[in-house]
């Protein structure tokens, strides 16, 4: 009889999703370019009017953020549901919700991290400058956790079924939109000179909670989903 | 009693046209659910007595 | 020792069996069998406790497996329908993540033999699994069985898509899990070649 | 049938329920109707009209008895989903199914209500405040419960993935609630509030909790006799529930 510590659990999931990113490294580059490409619209949808740019630019970003994680959440278990993957994972001999971490860990690293790196440039673009840019990162940080971490429930809770992209999106955002709203609540706030320290510490509370119940209710979700 | 006369009664005061669509769309929502979920046991009914 | 009491489940609003009592004995086999479509999948899947009954128990050393939980996944090596293996990696990655999960040894040596027990030679090792063929896949996956240090083997259809060495190496290896104690579950359409004295059938019917 | 429920659940099995449900259909929806009656009543002619708003108030007996069963019945909604999903018994999961529709019914009363009141008295239709918002997203969440539920063919998993979405749904209204309220604050300063309690007479007060009353009651009646339509619909599926025809398990060595 043999049982894998939980910590090589977790890394042996965590492997696994990173190597087959490597493999499929144009999935990466395509998140990353439909963020750019999304973000560099509403420019000339708006017009180039800096003021009325730094205005938008949190809750663009925010949005096109947001927009990103959703496209990607159907690879999060898709296709390991289809090749059996999935179905050997819940029977590794550890918590679920802990692996699903370790899934939610390896999507925000392939989709979500690229858009918090990136996030600077963008923000340039708007006219963002100094401390906002910062500010704008670092609740990226925070929040594309918390969206992926949301997301995973979605995504276990319509596996397999006929038409799940559109309905994932639509069970996913009314979700997300407290993380939306401190977000981007975080970036105008530094820009009005209010401080953002109340906003980033609610998107932070959004984290610790969503890391509390959200891979929970992802398990049960796949349970019933693989039954 | 406040309302002198029917057409008095129907302006409600000039705020007639926010006030009766109102009432007005909650009647029919609610009236529309009831005749929806007798039509819906109707038709369960039936299929279920032919089966 | 590992049994069900009174097992009953179905599909969807289908019945599909119902008051199953079997009991597995250490060293022994039980071969499920029955057409297309009466349940055998299910059963198995029911005995990994990836479904749940609908009624009755399955048991392990006299413990319900609900009340086990990560306990009892981690006494069976399950092999299903679908094989579990993913097609970007090759074989011996496939292998070594899936050995490194159950808590098995994963190290390169290891999983080399085992691939090559299955009759996997050196030039599909390194090759994605994708390239090679359904039977080959389907060794892939049952290469885990060498790694495998666990009690209790769960296989859905193991013969499926294999040729005659192939098949050979299974039954085989089969063989001396039995002869080491342990227990198998196979669900399947063939006959097994084993001494009939450790086997026992349970046939599902529609 | 289940037999890991406690003992009191085949008491409460859908064959039980459905025609005790059949005999209270009635008494809540009299109940129902002669209570709303009385509330109209009350509303229409015994309330005065209010000193600053004018009429447009009595949009309040409508709209605010909507807001709060839209509330009431999507946490109502929820419980059941987390029995049923805890006990693993069927018949809470078809209380919640019969539940959704009338929940979406009065979010969406709520809101249509709710911004004919917005008119006249902020002079907009619609308003992002804290309110108005965590109710349009009370709206999303029943249709994304009625829409999962919906698109899932296999029963079990449709009662089980929805009663998930449902309790996950029964915490996010809290936090959407308040990061509403929060991001109007932050942005705009004062938002604007409904300030009508203080100032409303005794007979507005009565008038409001006596529809109330009555939308509880008609809410009962409704969704019994929802109860009652899932109840049939899934007896239609063969082997439902009856002690199986048995197919043989055949035992040999």
């Amino acid at each position: 009889m043999s049982q894998p510590s939980l910590s090589e659990a977790l890394r042996g999931v965590v492997r696994r999703d990173l190597l087959l990113a490597m493999r499929h490294r144009s999935d990466v580059a395509m998140s990353v370019f439909f963020v750019v490409i999304v973000a560099s619209l509403f420019p000339l949808g708006v017009g180039p009017e800096p003021a009325v740019l730094r205005t938008i630019a949190s809750g663009v970003l925010w949005v096109t953020a947001l927009l990103a994680c959703l496209l990607s959440l159907g690879r999060l278990f898709t296709a390991d549901y289809l090749d059996g993957v999935l179905e050997q994972t819940l029977l590794i001999p550890q918590p679920l919700a802990v692996l699903v971490v370790g899934k939610v860990f390896s999507h925000w690293v392939i989709s979500g991290l690229p858009v918090v790196l990136l996030s600077p440039l963008l923000g340039l673009q708007f006219g963002l400058s100094g401390e906002s840019l910062g500010v704008l990162t670092l609740s990226l940080l925070l929040g594309t956790p918390t969206l992926s971490m949301i997301g995973a429930i979605g995504a276990a809770l319509t596996l397999g079924l006929r038409g799940s992209g559109l309905l994932v999106a639509l069970l996913v955002l009314p979700l997300f939109i407290p993380v939306l709203i401190f977000g981007a609540g975080a970036v105008s706030s530094s820009l009005a000179g209010i401080g953002s320290e109340a906003n980033l510490s609610l998107l932070g509370a959004c984290f610790l909670l969503s890391l509390a119940f959200a891979p929970w209710a992802t398990a049960v979700a796949l349970r019933i989903a693989l039954e | 009693m406040q309302w002198g006369s029917v057409a008095e009664f129907l302006a409600m005061g000039g705020y007639g046209l926010y006030v009766w669509p109102s009432f007005g769309v909650a009647a029919l929502c609610m009236g529309g659910e009831v005749i929806a979920v007798w039509r819906r046991h109707a038709a369960a009914s039936e299929s279920h007595d032919e089966s | 020792m590992f049994q069900t009491v009174a097992l009953s489940g179905s599909r969807g609003e289908r019945r599909l069996f119902s008051d199953v009592n079997v009991t597995v004995k250490p060293g022994t086999l039980l071969a499920v069998v029955g057409e297309n479509g009466s349940g055998k999948t299910s059963f198995l899947r029911m005995l990994c406790g990836l479904l749940s009954p609908d009624g009755g128990e399955i048991l392990w050393q006299g413990n319900n497996i609900r009340k086990l939980k990560e306990l009892y996944s981690a006494q069976l090596t399950y092999v299903g329908h679908l094989n579990g293996i993913k097609d970007e990696l090759t074989p011996v990655e496939n292998l070594k993540v899936s050995a490194c999960l159950a808590g098995d040894e994963s190290s390169g040596g290891v999983v080399q033999k085992a691939l090559e027990a299955v009759g996997l030679g050196r030039a599909v090792h390194r090759l994605p699994t994708r390239v090679l063929s359904q039977g080959q896949k389907r060794r892939v996956t049952l290469a885990r069985l060498w790694l495998s240090t666990r009690p209790l083997w769960l296989l859905d259809e193991p013969f499926a898509s294999l040729d005659a060495a192939a098949t050979s190496y299974l039954t085989q290896q089969i063989q001396s899990h039995l002869s080491r104690g342990g227990m198998v579950v196979v669900a399947t359409h063939q006959e097994i070649d084993l001494p009939p004295d450790c086997i026992q059938h349970l046939r599902l019917t529609q | 049938m289940s037999t890991t429920g406690i003992n009191w659940f085949k008491y409460s099995s859908p064959q039980a329920i459905y025609p005790l449900a059949g005999r209270m259909i009635p008494w809540f929806a009299a109940v129902a109707v002669g209570v709303i009656a009385i509330g109209l009543y009350i509303g229409f002619f015994v309330a005065p009209t209010d000193a600053t708003q004018g009429d447009a108030y009595r949009i309040i007996f409508v709209h605010v008895p909507a807001a709060w069963m839209s509330m009431f019945l999507y946490v109502i909604m929820a419980i059941w989903a987390g029995i049923g999903l805890g006990l693993n018994a069927r018949p809470s999961f078809m209380m919640a199914q019969a539940i959704a529709p009338t929940g979406a019914m009065f979010t969406f009363l709520a809101l249509f209500t709710g911004s004919m009141w917005g008119k006249p008295t902020w002079g907009a239709w619609w308003v992002w405040d804290a309110r108005l918002t965590s109710e349009l997203i009370l709206l999303f969440q029943y249709i994304g419960i009625i829409l999962l539920r919906s698109s899932i063919d296999d029963l079990r998993r449709a009662d089980r993935a929805s009663a998930v979405l449902a309790l996950v749904g029964v915490i996010n209204v809290p936090i959407i609630y308040f990061s509403v309220k929060w991001w109007n604050t932050l942005h705009q300063g004062a938002s604007v509030t409904i300030t009508a309690a203080p100032t409303m007479a005794g007979s507005m007060v009565t008038a409001m909790l006596i529809m109330m009353v009555g939308f509880w009651m008609y809410s009962f009646a409704v969704t019994l006799a929802r109860m009652r339509c899932v109840i049939v619909e899934r007896e239609r599926q063969p082997s439902w529930g009856k002690p199986a025809s048995i197919p043989d398990v055949v035992e040999a060595r």
